[in-house]
């Protein structure tokens, strides 16, 4: 679905990313993990073309992307949820995600109600401003408008970040249900915990290069990798 | 009313018979020695921004002077050599067209301005550049009654009327009309301020029992005047009188229009609504039965030299005279009639030649007083009415004309002595 | 008295309106583009012309207000394309400098086009008499005008609120970097905010025509207003452009009974307390 | 810990964005000598916290005392005259300036009589001061290379330089390492552990577990705005709940 | 390019040296209207490199400065005309007049940043426009003041006659050329430059920004307030119009023409500026067309003005050395 080879990126003068390869295979949930500041949100954005200074391919869907500008990407079908969520507070929760269909035109089984079903707290505050929602709505309300869009791909940066437990947990299973439905994930977490329970492949980012990559099964088996990179 | 009006025609038809000097048609071939060729003259008006159209309207009437004049030999055999600058509207900028033409151009005589305040910058520094300068617009009065009279700086001259003709004159015909109170929306600069001012004393004098109820203020580039018309409506007035002029005295008129202002007020004067911006732009919209003037009227004097004038200018340029077209085309007929009889160019003996002057120019016969350089004509006033042919307005049966000397202030000016000279009686 | 007051109120509602027309246009430009756009003004000028042309062709003053307002907005956008996106590396004050060359050169290039004389008023077939007030007359084309104004709030605010490209333009306005990950052309949608923005200046051009004198010079006098109205009603705030331009409006007016020589410092004293005790404006909010 | 007075004391401090509740009732005393890291997972509330003790956010609610003065609405500038600095996480530098423009104005206010502001020529010992900073962070052969031509890691270098020209006696670091080789690394953990030995207190804001552990003696841990651990380096590494908000929480899932 | 340690220092105090130079010979063989222009010049450079110290050494854009350049001209007219006739207590009371009055609209105005500021000092300045406008009984109105005679300095040099007052101008020009030199080259110079950098940096480094760049724009109305007293004296008048503020737009142009980021760039852009104005309109009746497309290609194309064009192309060479 989606592959990069090569990609450095960088901020000014300061060079976030090195040599970045990574794939994220068809219905898959792939995951890019490490602790924050090592280049999870830059590769996310590079994948966007939200960031103009890098080198390297991101290939989607067979198409070279890396020097096209982000409503383009959009509209082949990438989906976006920043770790900011991107909420537009001024406007309401249904208008929220609307405009992601109204701005994709894609055909497909996600649409208003079909959000609201996967996130029924979304339909009870519907005419809600999105600036005024609580940080787990905009989560939701983020995936959602994300999804509504009716993408083949869905980059999610940091779901769990500042979420209650049993929020993340709740957020797992509709991750696993988008999945299902036929959409490809590629989500930033350093949540291991969470990132071993929803996904089905995991790369391991420090300091802007990828240091292990694996299926999960293979990073359940090797708790000093998660230690190493991971923890404290 | 109709007893003025012939008597203003007798007045105009004399006037026309006693042309003097008239060089423009005369075609007199030129003498042998020529004094200096070309002679140059140099001229300047404001040619961008709001007031871009008196530009225009000041060089259509100086081109086709210096046309005529070179087609027929030039001054004594000499062909004029002539250019124009914008002036803008700052004083700074008409001050450096000065400079630039006497000091770097190597004009004989310079020209035009539009503004008080760049008059009186430019008057001030005429001693330094030392050639005659005929002032063709602005109209402050401190220019001929300060500056040249009191401060004896004798290269500025004034073909233009200053502002008595606006204040002074327009209180001539409010006194002839059965009206007792007024109202004004007036400029809120020193020229509104002073013509409203010698309107209202002189009008006093003549009819000491009107009243002024009502006076409303506009700044310098007003384009909305609809609340000052709001706030003058309100009053009880029946007469209004204004000293608007150009775009604005425009946007007046027609908002004035949409809130029956020519309704509301019996009569309604325009000291300014004469000329030739305003009436080009409303023409068939020019509201019937109102008084307007202006520093020349196409129509009068109703002379063969005036007939002559509009008609070679509408063949020239397809549009009918400005009055500073007539100012502009009289000053350099003014300069080539003092050259003539002075046989020579040099500044001091073309003022002496100037100084007392009388001319005859399309607005009728000019006389330049020596005292304060200023050229003594008339200027008619009259209501309007309406023709089927281009400008579309006309004054031809209700021209009202006092003799100029009459209301001019004279030599030496004292404070607040307004006219009238004239005996009523 | 209370005539006098309605009366003055009534007009300067209708001067508040033409404020109104180049402040919004004004507002919705800085709010997307964060430019300060000194053509403003200039847009409002050629709009008078364009439909002096568009009504000498047609004779018909309503086409003429459908059509030029259109004409400058197409003009308008592609300004945008080619001389006003290579300034959006550059300082905000270079973007303002570089709209202040954009004024200078549309106000010479308008006289050289239309030339330096006075535009003459068109009559607006149905809308020359006028109504009776307090047995006074008040014309109807300034009802129409006040009308007018309030129609293009109601439109603006119909648009913004419940059309698509008004909502992404919300959208934009507090988040480009997302709008543009979901799809929108962030690129195209400056030029044609840009172009909005011109239409609206221009239909306060034209709609002016009617009552006022229409010369080159006439964009730079309603500019400096216009930026004084966004500076009281708040930068980027519609809501404020409009509050403010009645402000303003009214403020003139009254000025004229209350204090006829101070109503221009009344709204400089205004915008200074404005800018020291209350910085962002009446109404600090997005679009 | 110490028996001391602190020299800083953060006594229930607030600050919301929204309904974000960025810092969150922190309490907190840093101790003179020594470094103390602040480490969290993203979002935990570091940079605004730095951000409120440097001056540059006012807290919504609660104290900050410096040697026991209240500071927490007083100017960035007194602070820092009080001896109070910060370095930034995305280079703050003059850029367009040479390094040695940067490093003097960071010198100017604490060295140059104000009677000297018009002189032409820089009096002897203060640029003889500059020189000197300049040579100890061997930068003297690009002294005169505007500073957003540098690399990265050269910026960062002058970033924490021109945070310490004049010594401060607490000092904030933010994210130092962040964006560097490791070269670049080991250079900047250097210069701050010298800057530790000549007696400034630092306080480290960083992500690199390396870098922490091999600096700090003290690590506090911020979660959602709260100080949810404060110890030595062993019993951070020890502590569960620590693990958990790095490696997620416990989930039954899992 | 930037203060102290400018590698080009020498470069910039060179050509500034040979304007003056210029200026000085040309006093000796031009005659009145060239005198007149290249006074017309030196008013500019003078209003330019002050108002240089606030635009492009500190970094505020003031739509504002004309009026301290009409309050310097209108309150040294009115000395003249009302007091005595002394040109230098005319100086001295100008320059006393602009100081108080840029101080309080500065210290106004330096209470908002960067957009605001702008808008607040056009509104000041405008505020002062229309007070000069109104009070007619002072000003003398939309007349302005007329008749402000130069006399003579020190009871024995005339200035009447326009060359002797060319080299008086001259001599405020070279004295104001060293200060703006002193400013530019000196610790407080970089101040400002920081602040224009990064004003958060320089809380930091313990300084309050707000105190310099107030200091820049009483500094930079003071030179306003120079041009102004030279100006008025030239003219012989002043008039409203001085303070308006599309007079501001010219300094802005002269700086951006030499090039913001020079210290000889306000002189190089003035003389420039007047050259040109003064060959557009006698060219052309659209000179401001031709001005205005001139503005554009400045700003976007030629960042650095002409001095920093000529500094790159020198630049270069030496890099390929």
């Amino acid at each position: 679905m989606l592959e990069i080879k090569k990609l450095n990126a960088y901020y000014g003068k300061s060079h976030i990313l090195w040599d970045v390869d990574l794939k994220a295979e068809q219905n898959m949930i792939t995951a890019l993990v490490g602790r924050n500041g090592m280049g999870k949100t830059t590769t996310l954005k590079c994948i966007m073309g939200l960031i103009s200074n890098k080198t390297g391919e991101i290939v989607f869907k067979g198409e070279p992307i890396e020097k096209r500008p982000p409503y383009e990407i959009a509209k082949l079908g990438v989906g976006y949820v920043p770790d900011d969520l991107g909420i537009f507070p001024t406007l309401t929760v249904e208008e929220n995600i609307l405009i992601a269909s109204y701005l994709s035109k894609r055909e497909g089984v996600w649409d208003l109600e079909s959000v609201y079903m996967l996130f029924p707290k979304l339909k009870q505050l519907r005419n809600s401003r999105g600036g005024h929602l609580s940080g787990g709505e905009k989560k939701m309300l983020s995936i959602g408008r994300a999804l509504a869009a009716n993408p083949d791909l869905i980059l999610i940066d940091e779901p769990t970040e500042g979420l209650a437990p049993l929020i993340v947990q709740t957020l797992a299973e509709s991750l696993k249900r988008i999945k299902e439905g036929g959409i490809t994930i590629l989500l930033t977490d350093q949540n291991i915990n969470f990132v071993k329970s929803v996904s089905d492949f995991v790369y391991i980012i420090e300091e802007g290069r990828i240091k292990h990559r694996g299926t999960v099964e293979e990073i359940k088996q090797s708790p000093e990798i998660i230690l190493k990179y991971l923890t404290v | 009313m109709k007893k003025f009006n012939r008597r203003s025609f007798v007045k105009a038809g004399l006037a026309g018979s006693a042309a003097v000097l008239f060089g423009g048609l005369t075609g007199k071939k030129s003498e042998a020695k020529t004094l200096k060729n070309p002679i140059k003259i140099a001229h300047q008006a404001v040619l961008s921004g709001n007031f871009a159209t008196y530009g225009k309207f000041h060089e259509m009437g100086a081109r086709l002077a210096v046309e005529e004049i070179n087609a027929n030999g030039g001054i004594l055999g000499s062909k004029i050599e002539y250019t124009m600058k914008d002036a803008t509207l700052k004083p700074a900028v008409a001050v450096r067209n000065a400079r630039y033409f006497v000091e770097e151009w190597g004009a004989d005589m310079i020209m035009g301005i539009d503004s008080s305040g760049q008059a009186l910058a430019v008057g001030k520094i005429m001693p330094q550049l030392n050639k005659p300068l005929i002032v063709t617009h602005a109209a402050t009065s401190q220019l001929n009654e300060n500056l040249v009279f009191k401060e004896g700086i004798k290269q500025i001259f004034r073909v233009s009327v200053p502002t008595y003709q606006d204040g002074i004159s327009a209180a001539f015909v409010a006194s002839k009309l059965p009206i007792k109170r007024w109202a004004t929306i007036s400029p809120s600069y020193t020229f509104g301020r002073v013509s409203w001012k010698a309107f209202k004393e002189t009008l006093k004098k003549l009819r000491p029992d009107v009243e002024f109820v009502s006076e409303s203020w506009a700044h310098f580039g007003t384009v909305d005047f609809s609340s000052h018309i709001s706030k003058v409506m309100s009053s009880n007035a029946e007469g209004f009188f204004t000293t608007e002029w150009a775009g604005e005295l425009i946007s007046l008129i027609n908002q004035g229009q949409k809130f029956g202002l020519f309704k509301k007020f019996k009569e309604v004067l325009l000291s300014l609504g004469g000329a030739m911006d305003v009436v080009e732009a409303l023409g068939k919209n020019y509201p019937e039965g109102v008084w307007i003037s202006c520093r020349y009227w196409y129509e009068y004097p109703p002379t063969n030299v005036n007939g002559s004038f509009v008609e070679r200018f509408y063949k020239r340029w397809k549009r009918y005279p400005h009055y500073v077209s007539e100012t502009s085309y009289s000053a350099i007929y003014a300069y080539k009639a003092a050259v003539e009889k002075a046989k020579s160019v040099k500044t001091e003996d073309v003022i002496k030649a100037l100084e007392g002057l009388t001319f005859v120019t399309p607005a009728g016969r000019r006389w330049i007083r020596k005292e304060d350089h200023q050229a003594v004509y008339e200027v008619p006033w009259g209501r309007v009415a309406h023709t089927d042919k281009p400008p579309y307005v006309t004054l031809k049966n209700s021209i009202m004309v006092w003799p100029a000397e009459v209301y001019y202030p004279h030599p030496p000016f004292k404070e607040n002595d307004y006219p009238p000279y004239y005996n009523n009686k | 008295m209370i005539e006098t007051l309605i009366f003055q109120g009534l007009t300067g509602l209708s001067q508040g309106m033409f404020l109104w027309l180049i402040s919004s246009g004004l507002t919705l430009v800085f709010g997307i583009l964060g430019v300060l756009n000194f053509a403003q003004g200039s847009f409002y000028m050629l709009g008078a012309f364009v439909g002096y042309s568009v009504l000498k062709f047609t004779g018909n003053f309503w086409l003429a207000t459908l059509f030029a307002p259109v004409i400058v907005g197409i003009f308008a956008f592609f300004l945008e394309r080619f001389l006003l996106k290579p300034a959006y590396k550059l300082d905000e004050s270079y973007q303002l400098l570089l709209t202040f060359g954009f004024a200078l050169v549309l106000e010479n290039l308008a006289k050289l086009i239309w030339g330096s004389g006075y535009i003459a008023s068109p009559r607006v077939p149905g809308l020359n008499g006028f109504v009776m007030l307090f047995n006074r007359p008040f014309p109807t084309y300034y009802i129409f005008i006040i009308a007018m104004g309030f129609l293009t709030v109601a439109v603006l605010w119909y648009f913004l609120k419940f059309t698509w490209p008004g909502r992404i333009l919300r959208a934009a306005s507090t988040n480009q970097e997302m709008a543009a990950a979901l799809g929108v052309n962030v690129s195209m949608l400056y030029s044609l905010v840009f172009g909005l923005g011109a239409i609206l200046s221009a239909l306060g051009g034209i709609l002016a025509t009617p009552i006022t004198v229409t010369s080159s010079g006439v964009g730079d006098t309603i500019i400096i207003k216009a930026f004084l109205v966004i500076v009281i009603g708040g930068l980027g705030s519609l809501k404020g452009a409009f509050v403010a331009s009645l402000i303003v409006g009214l403020i003139e007016s009254y000025g004229v009974i209350f204090m006829p020589f101070f109503e221009m410092a009344m709204i400089y004293i205004i915008v200074i307390f404005i800018l020291l005790f209350k910085p962002s404006g009446l109404f600090p909010e997005n679009v | 810990m110490n028996s001391k007075e602190p020299i800083l004391k953060v006594d229930k401090l607030f600050k919301s964005f929204g309904d974000l509740k960025a810092v969150n009732g922190v309490n907190l005393e840093i101790y003179e000598g020594g470094i103390v890291s602040i480490i969290g997972p993203n979002g935990a509330g570091k940079s605004t916290l730095v951000n409120i003790l440097t001056g540059f956010l006012f807290p919504d609610s609660g104290h900050i005392y410096f040697y026991g003065e209240r500071i927490e609405r007083k100017s960035i500038q007194y602070r820092v005259r009080k001896g109070l600095n910060r370095s930034f996480q995305i280079n703050s530098l003059f850029n367009g300036m040479t390094v040695k423009e940067n490093i003097l104005l960071g010198l100017l206010y604490w060295e140059l009589p104000l009677g000297r502001l018009l002189t032409n020529r820089l009096p002897k010992a203060l640029e003889e001061k500059v020189l000197e900073i300049i040579e100890s962070v061997n930068m003297t052969d690009k002294m005169n290379i505007e500073v957003d031509k540098l690399s990265h890691g050269e910026q960062r270098l002058i970033e924490i330089t021109l945070s310490i020209v004049k010594p401060p006696k607490l000092l904030f670091l933010d994210e130092p390492t962040s964006g560097l080789s490791p070269d670049e690394r080991n250079m900047i953990m250097d210069k701050i552990r010298s800057i530790a030995e000549t007696g400034t207190t630092v306080v480290l804001i960083e992500h690199n577990m390396d870098v922490v552990f091999s600096l700090a003696k003290r690590i506090v841990v911020l979660n959602r705005g709260s100080v949810i651990a404060d110890g030595e380096p062993s019993s951070i590494r020890g502590n569960e709940e620590v693990k958990k908000i790095y490696l997620g929480e416990d989930l039954t899932v899992a | 390019m930037k203060a102290v340690f400018d590698p080009f220092e020498s470069f910039e105090k060179f050509l500034v040296i040979v304007i003056i130079l210029g200026y000085f010979v040309a006093g000796f063989f031009a005659h009145k209207f060239l005198s007149f222009i290249l006074i017309k010049a030196m008013v500019l450079s003078i209003f330019a490199m002050g108002y240089s110290i606030l635009f492009a050494r500190t970094g505020y854009l003031s739509f504002g400065h004309a009026a301290f350049f009409a309050v310097s001209a209108y309150s040294a007219g009115l000395f003249v005309l009302h007091i005595k006739n002394s040109m230098l207590l005319a100086l001295v009371v100008a320059l006393l007049f602009t100081l108080v009055v840029s101080a309080i609209i500065g210290f106004l105005s330096l209470l908002r940043s960067k957009i605001y500021f702008a808008m607040l000092t056009l509104a000041f300045g405008m505020g002062i426009y229309t007070i000069i406008w109104e009070w007619e009984s002072l000003t003398g109105g939309d007349d302005g003041l007329i008749g402000i005679n130069r006399s003579s300095l020190f009871g024995s040099i005339s200035l009447v006659p326009i060359n002797h007052y060319y080299f008086f101008a001259l001599v405020l020009l070279i004295l104001t050329a060293i200060s703006i030199y002193f400013i530019v080259y000196s610790p407080l110079g970089l101040i400002l430059n920081g602040i224009k950098e990064n004003e958060t940096r320089m809380r930091y480094a313990g300084f309050s920004p707000k105190i310099y760049s107030f200091l820049a724009f009483v500094i930079s109305g003071l030179f306003a307030g120079v041009a102004g007293y030279i100006d008025v004296f030239l003219e012989n008048s002043a008039s409203p119009v001085m303070a308006h503020w599309s007079e501001s737009a010219l300094p802005i142009f002269a700086v951006l023409l030499g090039g913001i980021e020079s210290f000889s760039g306000p002189m190089v852009g003035a003389l420039l500026l007047t050259l040109l104005i003064t060959f557009l309109q006698t060219v052309s009746s659209e000179w401001k067309l031709w001005y205005g497309l001139i503005f554009i290609v400045v700003i976007l194309g030629l960042r650095g003005g002409i001095v920093g064009f000529v500094k790159s192309k020198l630049k270069g060479r030496g890099g390929e050395q």
